[in-house]
């Protein structure tokens, strides 16, 4: 079973050399600890920033450079900034390359809630209706079961939809999936460390999917 | 050059009536123009459709103006961090109206481009696609969103000029562009008054032609909401 | 009757202090001669910039600024550039208070055709259509009669059109006009020194509408 | 930071192939990709479709690859100054496909921005509406013109460091950050290419996220198409 580092730790390892990632706020957001240093990769931060850096430096915090998380951060040689039509222009015109974030539920066929809980205060959907929408590559980060222990893998989504068939792979702190988004089913690839078939489909509402042979993931 | 310059921001807020419909700039508190609201608040001017990515905090930014029962409606993507926001909402006193991050700006983009609407795939197969035009371009779906209006847009940049140039400082420039197109009357506060000609009109963000009305603030507080540093 | 620098001259008395203008090629690029010193006017270049100035003097030339008509120009202090998408974007948003440009052809319900003679190569339209769609204060500066001695101000157009419904105003070597777009009609707004109303009806073939006492113009 | 820089032209313009569509930035002949086009005369490369706004003159711009017979088709809004466009244009060699201005400019930023479509005003009324759809917004006509597609789009910027960042001059940006949005493969030339951290974040005008390949180029002869002086 992994703990959220883990599970941003596995998604690392999708990220490849060239890469422009946008990160979610949440377990994503701790995807960019783990990019191997042999790698260049930039960062998009929705708000209006291409190559965001670390957080800053006690005493080195900026009002005017924050994240789309509102957290202050700082930007690395060769950044550029622009305004917010710009910046959901470059994803819309897929020009990102890989999304991460995190959800409530997914269903077999891809389609994700993460934005509204009826009767609960709703916050509003930020940036993530859009880059659901938009990018040609999501994973989504996020645990198998709700407080609840219901899984999160559904044949359909109960709660309001962010996107429709647009989440292909899927990391939790059991498995990694893939979504089988024309014919719907979750396609268990990867076993997290001690975790069985059998515990992972218990845990898999929508259809689930397995060959003899899944591997365990390596970290 | 046509002389922008107004002396403050009671100045630049005239003719602002209550039932109006405001953009303001800004993502959070970054980059929020502090003193118009500041003086919107004092005007006491309500009745207010606030379009902005987000609603301030309690007692910051549109928090100030939801305190004082100002806001008939928000528009926005995003409005957690504010308990009187809830409160009003919950109420049934506040109205809310939630949209995708990027199809707010592309709207604001849209009015000052002068495009009537424009498409977009955001909300598709969602509840925000009810009662929209769908239509498929290309084997993918988009939905139809109209360009905003809004009576003033109220910009904060960093720097200005006499004739209206503005240039925003980092991430503080974020929906500010776009809103100052997007206007009729379209109101600039700086950090920094300059001179025409003291800007370098390779570097201008916003050219003064969207600009109306522009003044020096003061006191800028610049509050972070999210303080977040690495250990050395 | 007004040369060229007449009519410029006379379009020049309309512009108001604190406009945006876009002066298109030919007679309207002359207006700039004319503009008072005491009023504060803008001019736009829609290839992309705001604060266009005078032609530089010999050895100034710089072959990064040009205007519309490719000429080489200067900024003046508080100039703005920008790209082309930005320029007709505010063209469209009528941002631009005034825009003057020369027609081949105005009809008495304010079409104008200025970019295409059938037979003729054709160059193309540049930005006069977007111009003329989108401007909510166009004057046309062009020759009353063409050289066959036929008149311009036609019924209907009979050349391919640039835009509907779009001219408002016109000024001619022989007098200023305002047109009616929804009844249809040449409204004789002011003669040119020395000239009749009557001549200027024999040199208007679509609907002429004069009162009986129309002023000569004021230069 | 990814590293976007190619040696030179030929390396940038790999892979471009005969009957490819291609947009070259620049108005008239200020802004023009000078290297690249000289190596795509040099290739050979033929039956090309050439989204630019100009077609050059006769011996400088896109007017060299007219002159060796490489563009099968040409959109553009103004082309006159060219006497062997005339000829191959009334001959039947050339294709030729008129767009106003303002419409080539938004359908390039609608490809860079996603948007599958735009609607104009330029044009209702006109031969350019036939075939199109005409819609009714707030009372006013507007086409919907259709985002463009190019296989490369070329430009030429001022400044640009190794990551694509790209700063453009003066009245040479024109359409070169429009179409470095729109291109499947974008290329840009620089004057100058710097190091990573030399531009300042606020102030690039294409961000490297949209150019896939960077060089230096040389011998730029900047030609002056109308020079134009006042006495002193």
């Amino acid at each position: 079973m992994l703990d959220k580092n883990g599970i941003a730790k596995r998604i690392a390892k999708e990220i490849k050399d060239g890469y422009y990632v946008n990160l979610g706020i949440g377990i994503p957001t701790l995807v960019a600890n783990y990019i191997p240093d042999n790698i260049n990769v930039v960062l998009q931060s929705e708000n209006g920033l291409l190559g965001m850096g670390p957080f800053p430096f006690e005493g080195e915090e900026d009002a005017d450079l924050i994240n789309a998380g509102k957290q202050t951060i700082t930007m690395l040689p060769g950044s550029a900034v622009f305004d917010s039509a710009m910046s959901f222009g470059m994803i819309r015109a897929q020009k990102v390359d890989l999304t991460i974030l995190g959800a409530m539920e997914v269903s077999e066929y891809g389609d994700i809630a993460n934005w509204k809980i009826p009767g609960k205060l709703v916050k509003g959907m930020g940036g993530a209706m859009d880059l659901v929408a938009s990018a040609k590559n999501i994973i989504v980060a996020m645990q198998q079961v709700n407080k609840a222990g219901e899984s999160k893998l559904l044949p359909q989504c109960t709660l309001p939809l962010t996107g429709v068939k647009c989440i292909r792979k899927i990391v939790t702190e059991m498995a990694v999936f893939e979504v089988d988004v024309e014919n719907g089913g979750f396609h268990l690839v990867e076993r997290a460390p001690g975790i069985s078939v059998e515990q992972v489909r218990n845990a898999t509402a929508g259809r689930f999917i397995a060959n003899n042979d899944v591997p365990e993931m390596q970290l | 050059m046509i002389n922008k310059v107004v002396n403050h921001a009671e100045e630049a807020i005239e003719g602002m009536t209550d039932g109006m419909t405001l953009m303001l700039g800004g993502f959070g508190l970054c980059g929020i123009p502090e003193n118009c609201i500041s003086e919107i608040v004092k005007k006491g001017i309500t009745g207010l459709t606030c379009i902005s990515n987000n609603a301030g905090v309690d007692d910051f930014g549109i928090g100030l103006m939801l305190h004082k029962r100002q806001v008939k409606k928000m528009i926005a993507s995003y409005v957690g961090e504010n308990a009187e926001f809830e409160r009003q909402l919950l109420s049934g006193e506040l109205e809310v109206e939630l949209i995708p991050q990027g199809t707010l700006a592309t709207r604001c983009l849209a009015a000052g481009y002068g495009m009537p609407a424009i498409f977009t795939p955001a909300g598709v197969g969602t509840e925000l696609a009810e009662g929209k035009e769908v239509r498929d371009f290309g084997g993918k779906d988009y939905l139809m969103e109209m360009a905003f209006e809004a009576d003033f847009a109220i910009v904060k940049a960093w720097k200005g000029d006499t004739a209206g140039n503005l240039i925003y400082r980092k991430t503080a420039r974020n929906f500010n562009p776009v809103m100052a197109m997007a206007g009729k009357i379209t109101i600039a506060e700086v950090e920094e008054l300059v001179e025409v000609g003291e800007l370098d009109p390779d570097q201008i963000h916003t050219p003064g032609v969207f600009v109306h009305r522009i003044f020096q603030g003061n006191s800028y507080e610049k509050r972070i909401e999210q303080r977040t540093v690495r250990s050395v």
